[in-house]
């Protein structure tokens, strides 16, 4: 696998989103390095799928603020990048499917249902990469054949309700992937698969990603699959960055309270060999947008809440660990890091 | 003749004749409306016609047969008609006597779905005394013959002796008239080309077009912009009379017509039982107000239901009265008092009826609701209930089930005055008579006179004896009598020798004649 | 171990040899083709147990679940519920029945009237039970509470909750009918890890207190293993193996159970089994379901379907080659 | 298939007999009659008028009648109209012509017209230019066709004397392009009438597909608008119009009727009003069982058709 | 009870929006100014004056001038709103009622009920509309109640079919599936689940039915089937306007304009009405 290096290759920073008076995603900070998996994890509704569509300006109605700026990809990328939010269509357009592509919660109804899937990839193909004709057709072959489709040419002529679930999903990458981007946002791309197609998608975007140097935001509820995949893991809560870590260091020993939580939550396998069948819970539930309280917003469901800083201060994103040149930061958004301890 | 035969300034230039009904019925011994007439007249011949003069003029014939040129017996039954040697088909037989036997026998035989066998059902013992010439008895002397005999068009016998010719015949009729059947589009237009072999000259263009224009306001648009030369039956709406005029290049003409338009009573109904009623709806209607503004002046107001053209025609009819005061009293006298809703009412009969008429006829909706409006003035309840013309002229019409209806009627048979269907008392289908005395009207004194006038060839006898008649109508109201038709026809400069007769159904009678002016 | 649920003489529910085949006219030109959804499909729910059903995507874990509650007619094979077989009663004398099971679907935002509100929708199984007033309002409120949802959202319409808490709606409704049997198709794949947890420990709840009997579908290997007793396992509309848990996922049996084992992610291991050599579904008409893609496939496989075998106490599975050790993802205990 | 459609035709003869039977009845059972026109005839009777109605046989039970009527269609022979004595398959094929050519070129201005408008109130759904979009629809819509028509008479013939008020051609002049601007006037006001319903149904469509997932998988691909539009959106909203369409077109054979009037065209639709007021019988029953028959097809082939170009519903 | 609640805010919803609001206020005033007015008005309907024909607007005291027998426009206008508005109001609501009925039957009852049903609806439109109102309203007794009646069976197939289509969706969704599940009886079915859920769409329809009646009266009118003078109605205003469209272009111009507003206004109506009923649904 190609170690995460170079500059970011995308870097958010201050991220907000909101429609009309309710706010949904507020302050949200984080790269993506070359070639790097961030794994985006955290509870329904917390803005993962609003974020990803906000950066590629595909949110119409929604007031988006912040910055979001892509990078040539390199060892070193260049200084300035593009800025991504409030570029006007015309000029979002060409950097589509080309610098940044985007795979979408729902495989089955990503793509045109009366296009064939060759005219479909020829489509993209003449637009990123200039091929038409015989040369796009290979091309498209090609691709189908990369992400793993048995019979690329026949699968071609077809149209995507002829093809199962696992095959669309697999074509959705490759469409994604056609433009040769350097970053793909991929929002939860397996749910609705099984678990040996699940295996042979995730797969495959490793693949990619070590031959394409392919940069990668994954979206998932799945901590199995997120673990299994990524390099990073960004948890967001209620709209918010809660956590911030490399994923081994998360998934070793996970700093903020709410984390922790998403963990002792997760069926593992070694419950059933334990016969430890209840899993953890978090008592109460998720605050809606519109009665988010000034504190933390975790801090009514936290064992650890102390009425002090926690329900009146809202607790900075801050380093866990004093990150090393170069290493990997983690970093936690909790009053009582500390004292949490690993 | 009447006619200096002459070739227009450009006799290729087609006439084009807008119509508001299309012409469907080619043969011209079967059942036919005005709008088919038109056409017939131009495709067939009779054997005399009626030019606008009210004179008969020989066409087939050599003469018109009367009492002073010995044509006709001194008893009026025995006749004797010579035709023309020279008259041919149009598919270049010649016209023979048996053609006229074999078009008369048609309309004696009663299995022959004949339009109309009024007095030819009188003639008796047809024989051919001559290379040209034929005679026959009357059953009974019958004066309106000539005038009959007028519309009835000569068949040719070689084209419909078999079974099956009469519907060939329906798409490509062959007569002896000045035009030739050109073609047909339904719905569209028919086509008339000249026939240069015509017995009484040559048709002043070489070509005829007479379109179809369902739509009266379309139609006068037709008019305006020039697609049609000569606006004809169904006419310009009296309210755009004036328009016409200002009109450049084009000019509207009010012609004459037969018809009688007035308000019909079914003398069946209670309520019209009562000549004071009828006359007291006559006095409340504002006749002149209504002849003045919705028909724009254009109508001619009449008492008679003789058209003011004939001969017969009494000018010195009581003039009507609009008068509600004397209307009301006249009801008062009579015994119709106002109940407590206003509405007159006698021996528990209400003064209430319905009125009907056509559909779709915006200046008879309009009188109607004038006179509905006057009516409910003096107390009494017209309430309209229009309907669709085959509603309308259904067994609604001819067995008398309406109360009162709007309609315009000619009354003549042809171009004599005989209105014996109409109101001769044994003359009405809703009381098992044959004929089309709708009203129910029923006056012995009527009768006997109709009788007089139909068996005497004596001008003066009958003048005296249609006077009366007239007079007693007049009295005795079974319709109102509004006004005399006027249709008001749009011609185009340019376009000679247009001449409207009253004495026929359709001014294209004499469409042979017109011609482009040089 | 904990033992597999002694079985029970009369099971709540038992599937006799259920098929389904979908008649489907591809277009006006086709004929139209036999698919068969299920085959065959045999299968006991004790009171108080719960069987977990897995199966790659299309292989007919809705298609059975839909039919074990008469909402989709078998091609053939009987359903019994309490040992009374329901397989023909009319809709009419079935409603009386309909109380003892419940649903919850795959979907959770097609499953809630969008034009209703929530109490719109939760009063409809307690109008049907006869529950109303304060009474009906209390048990609502209990039953909300006990899928983590507060008294504020009875006025809301479904469209106003996000996936998640659509599903939960779900359950609470299917739960109001105090119901004996759930059948619950992929009821937790749309919820976050928390909330998941809240739900499977209010099924394993239930099933404890009230002896509820829980078909449990599912494609996340690690939830189905949590909640369930004996997990079953289909493929292309043919159950391949059930057995207890535990040793399902210890000693699987069939080659195809293997697989599904293998795949399931672990953590920081991720272990894709290779592509099929051959594209799917051309495995021999006659033979094993499996055989086409199966490593292990002998000549017989492709001869005939093997009928399900016991191969070790509770356990039975559908495939000949007994002799095979497959590897599963628990270490073996014995 | 030829099951499906042995079936289908099957069904359908059926519908036929049914709806031939129904029409019958009603028209019969309307007061008036074909002879009815002849009553104000100088001379007519209403004894002539019985006798001549017997001769065509008006007065046998009804039932008679139909067996009749019927027995003869089958065996080929649709009768004469009792008005002008033409077979009724030469009445109707005669009169096809016109109505197509008007249906036609309507449907050329209509339809790209409606679905234009259609896109473009989906795609800018909620803004000024949808409101625009629709407002335009309810107005030709709520618009008399009859109104509209005499409006463009008098504009483009009357006052700017562009085009003909009406007919097929102009006497003299029969070629082609006589012909193209006598029907421009027609065609106009037929297309503008029959837009709101591509539109509304093009809105509705393209609306519910312009929100799918696949056309954002396109944005976010970075298709160009345009493409968008007419190459992901317009075909899958074309598609089910094609079922609209089957229902439409055949309503065109009478649903022209009122342009036919104000234009004088010589079509179906004003050979049925002429027929049914004159209760030319045969002509009636001749054209509701065209019609009809027309319908079935219609509908049939669009069924087809659909399943030809979908394909989704393809084999 | 809960029925109550969500009608309760449908209304609400609906007035929430200005297009709710304005065309609320708009029918109702039409409504009350044609039902009402002319007992307000100084000129009645059908007093006719001979000598005042053809005013222009303003002219005497009349505000939209006179008609062809001096009748004040106004006063006909607002009177033959009442046949028009009942004619279009009217035969829409039967004709929504009837379709969605028989369409949500056929469309849940597949089978021997579906192929009845939509052999009646075949059967029906193998039939042209003129057929129909040729036929019939010669056979039953001219008026407005015939009128209803033939407008409502020339339009109630097309509902039937979009709501028998909808159904057949609607039907499949799990949310139905659902409640049948619970052993719900079939009524309760149709009427709780399935039928909000298929009202856009024929609303939608009900909304492009209203334009077509009030026109399609003025036709039944013109042949002379329907209402009868002096009564008026605004399509055969307008019909009887159309000879005078070039000399007094007002006389058509009015009715004609009042007909469009009326029939957007109810556009507008529906589609607040589709908004309210359907929330959820955002862009
Ligand atoms: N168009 C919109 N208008 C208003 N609120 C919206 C809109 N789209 C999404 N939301 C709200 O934004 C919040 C975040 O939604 P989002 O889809 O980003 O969640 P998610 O993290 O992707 O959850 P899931 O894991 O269920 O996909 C939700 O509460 C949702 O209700
Ligand atoms: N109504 C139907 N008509 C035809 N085929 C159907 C129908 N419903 C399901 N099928 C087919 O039956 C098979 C089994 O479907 P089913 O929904 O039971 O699968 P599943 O195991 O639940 O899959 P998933 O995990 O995707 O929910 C599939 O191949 C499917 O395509
Ligand atoms: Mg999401
Ligand atoms: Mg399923």
């Amino acid at each position: 696998m190609t170690a995460p290096g170079g500059g970011p290759v995308l870097r958010v920073r201050k991220l907000g989103v909101s429609f009309g008076q309710t706010s949904l995603v507020d302050g949200l900070n984080f790269d993506v390095g070359r070639g790097e998996i961030v794994a985006l994890v955290g509870e329904s509704g917390s803005g993962k799928s609003v974020s990803s569509l906000a950066i590629l300006g595909l949110l119409p109605g929604a007031d988006i603020s912040g910055s979001a700026v892509l990078h040539a990809p390199g060892p070193a990328g260049d200084r300035d990048g593009i800025e991504l939010l409030g570029r006007p269509e015309r000029l979002l357009r060409p950097l589509r499917g080309k610098r940044v592509s985007m795979i979408f919660q729902d495989p089955m109804s990503s793509l045109n249902p009366i296009r064939t899937i060759g005219a479909q990839l020829r489509e993209i193909l003449a637009l990123h990469a200039g091929l038409d004709g015989r040369a796009a057709e290979r091309r498209a072959v090609d691709l189908l054949a990369q992400v793993g489709i048995v019979d690329p040419q026949g699968c071609m002529r077809l149209i995507p309700q002829r093809l199962s679930g696992g095959m669309r999903q697999r074509v959705v990458i490759a469409l994604a992937i056609a433009g040769g981007p350097d970053l793909l946002i991929a929002d939860e791309p397996t749910t609705a698969l099984d678990v040996t197609i699940q295996a042979q998608v995730l797969r495959l975007l490793l693949d990619l990603r070590a031959d394409m140097g392919m940069a990668m935001v994954f979206i998932t509820h799945n901590l199995a699959v997120a673990s299994a995949i990524a390099d990073r893991v960004v948890v967001l809560y209620a709209g918010q960055i809660v956590e911030d870590a490399p994923a081994a260091a998360f998934f070793a020993a996970p700093r903020m309270p709410y984390s922790r939580g998403l963990l002792a939550a997760a069926p593992g396998l070694d419950r059933i060999a334990s016969g430890a069948r209840r899993l953890g819970t978090l008592p109460g539930q998720v605050p809606p947008p519109d009665e988010r309280g000034a504190g933390c917003r975790f801090a009514p469901r936290c064992a650890w809440m102390m009425p002090d800083p926690c329900a009146r201060r809202m607790p900075a994103l801050e380093h866990v660990a004093p990150a090393g040149p170069g290493g990997p930061p983690h970093l936690a958004r909790c009053a009582r890091l500390e004292e949490i301890g690993e | 003749a009447p006619f200096a035969a002459a070739r227009g300034a450009d006799p290729k230039r087609p006439i084009i004749v807008g119509l508001s009904q299309e012409p469907t019925v080619f043969h011209p011994l079967l059942p036919h409306i005005e709008v088919d007439d038109g056409l017939l007249m131009n495709l067939f011949s009779a054997l005399w016609f009626i030019d606008e003069t009210g004179m008969l003029q020989p066409d087939l014939a050599v003469t018109v047969p009367s009492m002073s040129n010995g044509g006709i017996s001194p008893d009026g039954r025995d006749w004797r008609v010579t035709l023309r040697p020279d008259a041919t088909w149009h598919d270049g037989q010649p016209v023979t006597v048996a053609d006229i036997l074999f078009t008369l026998n048609c309309l004696r035989d009663p299995a022959f779905p004949a339009f109309s066998r009024t007095g030819v059902e009188l003639i008796d013992d047809i024989r051919q005394t001559g290379p040209h010439e034929l005679t026959w008895r009357m059953r009974a002397p019958y004066a309106p013959l000539p005038a009959v005999l007028a519309s009835v068009m000569i068949v040719p016998a070689h084209r419909l002796a078999h079974d099956g010719d009469r519907q060939a015949f329906s798409t490509d009729p062959v007569g002896s008239g000045p035009f030739m059947w050109g073609g047909r589009i339904p719905s569209e237009e028919i086509r008339l080309a000249a026939n240069p072999r015509w017995h009484l000259g040559v048709p002043g263009v070489d070509r005829v077009i007479i379109r179809y224009i369902p739509d009266i306001t379309v139609m006068f648009t037709q008019f305006e912009t020039g697609e049609i030369d000569f606006l004809g039956m169904q006419g310009i709406p009296p309210d755009r009379y004036a328009q016409a005029r200002a009109l450049t290049g084009r000019r509207p003409i009010r012609a004459p017509q037969p018809f009688i338009e007035g308000m019909a009573f079914n003398l069946g109904r209670p309520q019209f039982q009562d000549p004071a009623v009828r006359t007291a709806i006559y006095e409340a209607i504002d006749k002149d107000t209504i002849l003045e503004t919705i028909c724009e002046n254009v109508e001619q107001p009449t008492e008679s239901f003789l058209p003011r053209e004939s001969a017969y025609f009494d000018a010195a009819l009581p003039p009507h009265r609009f008068d509600p005061q004397a209307a009301r009293e006249r009801l008062d006298r009579a015994g119709w008092r106002p109940g407590p809703d206003g509405v007159r009412r006698r021996d528990g009969i209400r003064l209430e009826f319905t009125n009907a008429t056509t559909a779709g006829n915006p200046i008879r909706a309009q009188i109607q609701e004038v006179i509905q409006e006057s009516l409910l003035d003096i107390g009494i309840v017209m309430r309209i209930e229009n309907r669709p013309a085959a509603v309308m002229w259904g067994a609604y019409w001819t067995r008398s089930q309406f109360d009162s209806a709007l309609v315009s009627v000619d009354y003549m048979t042809g171009s004599d005055p005989d209105a014996s269907p109409y109101f001769q008392s044994d003359r009405s289908p809703a009381r098992g008579g044959a004929g089309q005395n709708v009203f129910q009207y029923a006056n012995p004194e009527v009768d006997a006179l109709f009788a007089r006038a139909n068996t005497s060839f004596d001008h003066a006898t009958r003048v005296a004896a249609f006077a009366r008649i007239q007079q007693l109508i007049r009295r005795d109201l079974p319709l109102l009598p509004f006004y005399q038709v006027m249709n008001i026809e749009g011609l185009v400069d340019g376009l000679d020798n247009y001449r409207s007769n009253v004495n026929v159904r359709s001014n294209l009678w004499n469409l042979a004649r017109w011609r482009w002016a040089s | 171990m904990t033992g597999p649920v002694p079985p029970d003489p009369v099971p709540l529910l038992s599937l006799r040899g259920l098929s389904k085949t979908y008649l489907r006219r591809d277009g006006l030109l086709t004929r139209p083709r036999a698919v068969a959804a299920a085959r065959d499909v045999t299968l006991d729910i004790a009171r108080g147990e719960v069987l977990g059903i897995v199966g790659e995507s299309g292989s007919g874990k809705s298609t059975v679940g839909r039919m074990a509650m008469r909402l989709l007619e078998p091609t053939a094979g009987a359903v019994h519920l309490d040992g009374a077989d329901i397989t023909h009663l009319s809709e009419q004398a079935l409603r009386p029945l309909r109380h003892k099971m419940q649903m919850i679907f795959q979907d959770p935002s097609a499953s809630l009237n969008p034009r209703q509100s929530i109490r719109q929708i939760l009063t409809t199984p307690l109008r049907l039970r006869g529950v109303a007033g304060a009474d009906a309002t209390q048990e609502m409120l209990e039953t909300l509470a006990l899928v983590g949802l507060g008294p504020d959202v009875l006025g809301r319409a479904p469209s106003t909750f996000s996936g998640g808490q659509r599903q939960r709606l779900s359950i609470a409704r299917a739960l109001l009918m105090k119901p004996e049997l759930i059948v619950a198709d992929e009821a937790v794949s749309a919820l976050d890890v928390c909330v998941q947890a809240q739900i499977v420990n209010l099924f394993r709840h239930l099933r404890d207190r009230f002896n509820l009997s829980i078909l449990f579908i599912g494609h996340d290997l690690a939830v189905v293993g949590v909640i369930s007793d004996r997990i079953a396992v289909m493929y292309r509309g043919t159950l391949v193996e059930i057995a207890p848990t535990e040793q399902l996922f210890r000693r699987p049996r069939h080659p195809y159970t293997a697989r599904l084992l293998s795949a399931e992610p672990r953590r920081g291991v991720l272990s894709a089994p290779a592509p099929p050599a051959t594209p799917a579904g051309q495995h021999a008409p006659d033979g094993c379901v499996f055989s086409a893609r199966c490593p292990h496939a002998a000549d017989a496989c492709r001869t005939r379907q093997p009928a399900l075998a016991p191969v070790a106490p509770g356990h039975r599975a559908a495939c000949i080659r007994t002799d095979l050790d497959l590897e599963g993802i628990l270490p073996h205990s014995n | 298939m030829t099951g499906f459609l042995l079936q289908k035709l099957g069904v359908n003869c059926l519908l036929l007999v049914l709806v031939s039977m129904v029409g019958f009845v009603l028209v019969h059972a309307t007061p008036g009659g074909p002879l009815a026109q002849f009553a104000l005839s100088p001379g007519m009777t209403s004894a002539r008028l019985a006798e001549i109605a017997h001769g065509m046989g008006l007065d046998r039970p009804l039932w008679q009648q139909y067996l009749h009527w019927s027995a003869r269609l089958a065996t080929g022979d649709w009768g004469r109209s009792y008005r002008d004595q033409t077979p009724v398959l030469t009445m109707i094929w005669l009169h096809l012509g016109a109505t197509a050519q008007l249906g036609l070129a309507s449907l050329i201005l209509s339809f790209p017209l409606g679905v234009a408008l259609g896109i473009v109130a989906a795609l800018r759904a909620g803004t000024r230019t949808e409101h625009l979009a629709s407002l335009l629809s309810v107005v030709l819509l709520s618009l008399p066709t009859f109104w509209l028509g005499l409006v463009f008479i008098y504009v483009f013939s009357v006052r700017l004397g562009w085009f003909p008020a009406g007919n097929l051609t102009t006497p003299g002049h029969g070629a082609f392009m006589d012909h193209l601007r006598h029907l421009a006037l027609p065609s106009l006001t037929l297309g503008l009438v029959s837009v709101p319903l591509w539109s509304s149904y093009t809105q509705a469509f393209a609306g519910d597909i312009w929100r799918q997932d696949h056309i954002r998988t396109a944005r976010a691909l970075g298709v160009p608008a345009w493409r968008i539009v007419v190459l992901h959106l317009l075909p899958e909203a074309l598609l089910p119009l094609i079922p609209v369409a089957g229902v439409y077109l055949p309503t065109l054979l009478s649903g022209a009727l009122v342009t036919e009037t104000v234009f004088t065209w010589p079509g179906i639709g004003r050979l049925l009003l002429d027929s049914l007021q004159y209760r030319d019988y045969p002509v009636v029953m001749g054209l509701l069982v065209f019609s009809a028959a027309l319908v079935l097809l219609c509908s049939l082939v669009a069924e087809i058709l659909h399943h030809l170009c979908d394909p989704r519903l393809r084999g | 009870m809960s029925g109550g609640m969500v009608s309760h805010g449908v209304w609400r919803r609906m007035t929430a929006g200005r297009g709710g609001v304005i065309s609320l206020l708009y029918i109702g005033s039409i409504v009350f100014a044609c039902f009402c007015g002319p007992f307000l008005l100084p000129f009645g309907p059908t007093s006719i004056d001979l000598h005042h024909r053809f005013l222009p607007p303003l002219a005497h005291g009349h505000v939209l001038g006179t008609d062809e027998i001096g009748r004040d426009l106004l006063a006909r206008v607002l009177r033959g709103g009442r046949v028009s508005l009942i004619v279009g109001v009217v035969s829409t609501v039967l004709s929504s009622l009837i379709g969605t009925v028989v369409g949500i039957v056929a469309g849940y009852r597949p089978g021997g009920t579906r192929f009845l049903i939509t052999t009646v609806i075949d059967t029906v439109l193998c039939f042209p509309v003129i057929f129909l109102l040729l036929t019939l309203a010669a056979i039953l007794h001219p008026g407005l109640v015939t009128i209803v009646g033939i407008v409502t069976l020339v339009s109630w197939m097309e509902v039937a079919r979009v709501a028998q289509a909808q159904t057949v969706l609607v039907r499949q969704m799990d949310y139905v599936t659902a409640v049948m599940a619970m052993g719900a009886p079939d009524r309760q079915i149709l009427f709780r689940e399935i039928l909000p859920n298929i009202a856009p769409a024929i609303i939608v329809s009900a909304t492009l039915n209203i334009a077509r009646a009030i026109l399609l009266e003025s036709y039944v009118s013109y042949l002379g089937y329907g209402i009868q003078p002096p009564e008026a109605s605004w399509g055969n205003l307008l019909n009887n306007a159309q000879e005078y469209l070039e000399s007094d272009p007002w006389l058509a111009v009015i009715p004609g304009f009042v007909i469009a507003l009326t029939v957007a206004m109810f556009n507008v109506l529906g589609a607040a009405l589709r908004e309210a009923i359907a929330p959820g649904r955002r862009a």
